[in-house]
């Protein structure tokens, strides 16, 4: 199988700021994403579990974006935007992916 | 005075506070009782809905006056006036930073729904009638609170953020827009619409609220175990006296208002309750620097028991003795 | 007419289409108001379970006769028509490639289980009875138009992709095995079963429907926003118009066989609503290359309003005026 | 024999069992129907809570005597002696591992609330009262065999884990923490709560109950075929003797304590029945390496229907034969 | 810790293609695989969200696989089969595992 | 944007040995994981779906941990306390993170 080099950027953000998030991922050029819905987790602000909550304050999504490695320099910057003041946390890792004309 | 401690015992083993007490419990023993949030959120879904269809035919039963636009407006103030003496308060009895006291000002200004039906179904079991359009009311004090709280952030050059997105998750956000919505509906179909979904949103009500408050009672319990040291004595003391601060504000306002004291009570009840549900979402984006361990803890775990307990039967006491009922 | 107008205007102040007004709105508004997936799932189990349950009670009481079974091929064979008049009304009325027009055919040609329940409680409110086994004629009449559809496309040479996975998943999709399953548990158990569990599947009914059509204006409200610019005005007009069409067949049928007034009535509702849940996944499957965005679009968010505010009371005064009731 | 084959006969066609069968039926053709996990736990939490509500409540009403605390510890010894006898008749009947045996045996110990709350319908059906507390009992039974399991295998050499965790885990599972808070609150508040809530928790609940086996149909049917070729001839055999053999231990105790009749089928019921909701999770702590394909499957897949549709009949038939009814 | 070389494939694609795709891995020699759900995401063919959807129509699936590397081709051919005519997305990222005998 | 090396571990494990697996993971000096939901998957033990399960017997969770390069050792030796004896798998990518002084 004929596979290309990519980036594969995994956002984890506050539910809140998910629809913030994808509009100016969408403005930095990324032509895709995918939502994972997130249960619980733990960080510098404490344990929490979205278990029985009714408020979106308490949760967070993770967002997977796949990408042509020239294009991750923008999409970082836009993301660092939306994230900076928020938790939440960014990491990125190379792959290969199939079908190369989609990203 | 022996009135208010009878009405207090019966509202403390009803099965309401009983299912809260049990969450509350099962939570801070680490059971592993929980609610899918799913459910959690249609059981919300459903008390908004039925809650609002109620008041909306109510409305179309007993005709509107000017009162529901008068205590509209009355309520808007209430909301954008509360978080002034809350941050007030918190500056005087904690050490908590601007940016945090601000945070939690915004949740007292706003309402916790939960309380307003909980007030509903003190005053329904005692017999005690009141305007059907409080449900509006309740939507109309969800949001100016949260405004009050950012303007008191950039006075202090604090920069709580306001962007398009936020006026309008703010404006329409799910509780408002389902209060709102559901009301419109119960007062265009009026009984007739009743008549027709009463077996869904009248009978169950009480039963789906008690496994509401079960949930509710699990996240409060989880909530305090994980915010121990969290809390100083004097924010727990606020906790306490700032819905009773709310409530008499809210009691002057239906006095002025000239409200039934039944609608008193509830426009007290909402004055003293605390958001948990809109507000923290709208924080969480406007100012992510608060800790959303202290206004959460603060509005479910301390002043949400308070008002349900002891909170609204002491509200009903005061309303029935200063209007008469 | 002053009578249909009256009936629809009376239909269109229910809680259950103001619900879905509800809904719309409040998406289309971008209010973040959403229910949740397993919410709306459970929501659909519960309607799909006490509708069948109802009807095949009501075929143990009034016993069934050799209309069940006409009835039921007559039902196959307009969804297996329905899909060519629509696909050749397509090719008429759109640019559509034939992907496009077979996939959104085979909506038409099939079924909307919610639609059929809101033609229920349009007769059930006006007091008009109908075969209780209509339930079992919805069942049947959800796969027949998916081969047709298929068809039409594999003779324009284009691969539609039909394998034993798709068979079994059309045919035992989760609707069809509960519509069908709860007829006979109703049908085995009667009247006697049906006090058994009636609080449950009667009364609380038209409640759950109306949160359903609350989620179902969500859905729809969402996806018009996002296919902005998909449908042409021509596609619009078919979304009106193959109802009718649909309709019109349902109603030369209904009169063939000899079914009652309120019988036909659904018979033709179900032949002019559009499949929008069983549908769309068996053309994920079959035809992944014709476009998700115009065939939801039509089915949810132009022919399901149609038929829920205008088509039904339509309908039921062209049954009404043609057979008598 | 005449009445028991027609009470069988009666309670194979209820909706209950029927929606079972539909949804292990569905489960087997390789249906596409599932109940989202969410809906599942949530009406398994509305069970739990409205059955130890109601007994709660009934034991309000009638008083408590020496008999809640003499069929407590019954119940107790019930289910801690039942392993011992289930993992001696597996090393006979099968060549299960000494693991697989003891996590079996933990779950034939302990309980099958669903089981519990179907014999209920069928004693509330037949006009047979019980004494309410033994929804405590049910409660008490929970845990003890597990313990005994554990021991089995730590007494063979197998280290079963025992930890802090799983000590509240197993005291403090959700199941038990239901039943026995809503348990006393259904005690505490009394008919008063009862006319609060039962709108909510008796009306509905044979119809939400339908629901439930539908989905445990569908879990069952699906652990089928899954695991065909796990469960010997033996250990199917033992799937239907053992129920047999607790529910023979089960009278005994029942006319050592002087239970009423239909007491006396519920802890027959009990010790007949195999858990499958708290001993699963304990077993994938506690023994990892034990087989859930073969305990689930014998618990799901072959005890539950066989007490569901021959087994609460017999052991009626057999309480009343013996106590008189 | 001993760690080995593997490879971790992930594969985003819709939910009504799980079944197919993951009959056609097994068949593919692959020994394990994990599902994850998701809630919404955004491609060429729109933006879509599981919020309050009833039919499984517009949802995706992540599947996960941990695999030897040089199983990843046939691994990968198997899923393309699948894939090819239907939206989603495949990567494939470089691993280390613990416990390689179990891939 | 300033990245930096850091690694992503996964550890799909029982829903029901999360808490203990969490625990250890802090007691290692983990300073932050999130949990994802499972909806299904399939190993040597069969295949498994959460759908219509009420028992958290039959689901897995997946804990994904970004840390440090130094810090894996502790963590895995950690994790493979609890999952030993379980099933469930543990991978470990490479990748880059932003904001570094919070791993
Ligand atoms: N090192 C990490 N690895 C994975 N997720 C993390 C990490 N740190 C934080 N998170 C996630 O981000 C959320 C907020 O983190 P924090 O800002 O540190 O409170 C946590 O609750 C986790 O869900
Ligand atoms: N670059 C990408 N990164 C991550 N997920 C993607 C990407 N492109 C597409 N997807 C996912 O695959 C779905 C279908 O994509 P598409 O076929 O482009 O419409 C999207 O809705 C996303 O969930
Ligand atoms: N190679 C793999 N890749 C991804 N997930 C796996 C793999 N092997 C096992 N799993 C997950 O771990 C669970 C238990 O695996 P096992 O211990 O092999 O039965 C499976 O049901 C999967 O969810
Ligand atoms: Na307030
Ligand atoms: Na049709
Ligand atoms: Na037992």
């Amino acid at each position: 199988m004929q596979t290309h080099k990519a980036k594969r950027v995994e956002i984890i953000i506050e539910a809140v700021m998910e629809r913030r998030l994808t509009e100016v991922l969408t403005e930095a050029g990324v032509t895709g994403f995918t939502v994972l819905p997130v249960s619980g987790g733990s960080g510098r602000s404490g344990r929490w579990s979205r278990d029985g909550q009714v408020s979106r304050a308490g949760g967070m999504v993770a967002v997977v974006c796949l990408i042509r490695p020239e294009r991750v320099e923008p999409l970082l910057q836009a993301a660092f935007g939306v994230v900076e003041r928020h938790i939440g946390v960014v990491s990125v890792t190379d792959c290969e992916v199939m079908r190369a004309e989609r990203f | 005075m022996e009135n208010i401690l009878s009405l207090a015992g019966q509202n403390l083993i009803s099965p309401i506070i009983l299912s809260f007490a049990l969450g509350l419990g099962a939570a801070l023993a680490r059971s592993d009782l929980t609610i899918p949030e799913a459910a959690a959120k249609a059981m919300s879904i459903y008390l908004l809905f039925a809650i609002g269809f109620k008041g909306g035919v109510s409305v179309s039963e007993h005709g509107v006056d000017l009162g529901l636009v008068t205590t509209m407006i009355a309520g808007v103030i209430l909301s954008a006036a509360i978080p002034f003496a809350a941050f007030a308060l918190l500056r005087v009895m904690t050490r908590m930073s601007v940016v945090d006291a601000a945070a939690v000002s915004a949740h007292y200004g706003s309402i916790s729904i939960v309380t307003f039906v909980a007030g509903n179904s003190v005053l329904t079991s005692q017999g005690i009638g009141f305007e059907g359009y409080m449900v509006a009311v309740a939507a109309a004090m969800e949001a100016p609170a949260i405004l009050s709280a950012l303007w008191l952030v950039s006075r202090q050059g604090g920069g709580g953020r306001m962007d398009a997105h936020l006026w309008r998750e703010i404006l329409l956000n799910a509780s408002i827009v389902l209060l709102i919505g559901s009301f419109l509906i119960g007062w265009a179909t009026g009984p007739r619409g009743m008549a027709e979904i009463q077996a869904f949103i009248v009978a169950p009500f009480k039963g789906v609220l008690c496994l509401f408050l079960l949930d509710m009672g699990l996240v409060a319990g989880r909530g305090l175990r994980g915010s121990r040291g969290v809390l100083s004595a004097g924010a727990l003391g606020f906790g306490v006296l700032m819905p009773v601060i709310g409530a008499a504000l809210g009691l002057i306002a239906g006095m002025i208002l000239g409200l039934s004291p039944g609608g008193t009570v509830l426009l007290m009840t909402m004055a003293a309750s605390a958001s948990y549900i809109a507000v923290p979402a709208a924080m969480r984006v406007a100012l992510p620097e608060a800790n959303p361990a202290i206004y959460l803890t603060l509005a479910l775990g301390v002043t949400f028991p308070f008002n349900l307990t002891l909170g609204i039967p002491l509200y009903l006491a005061a309303a029935t003795y200063l209007i008469g009922g």
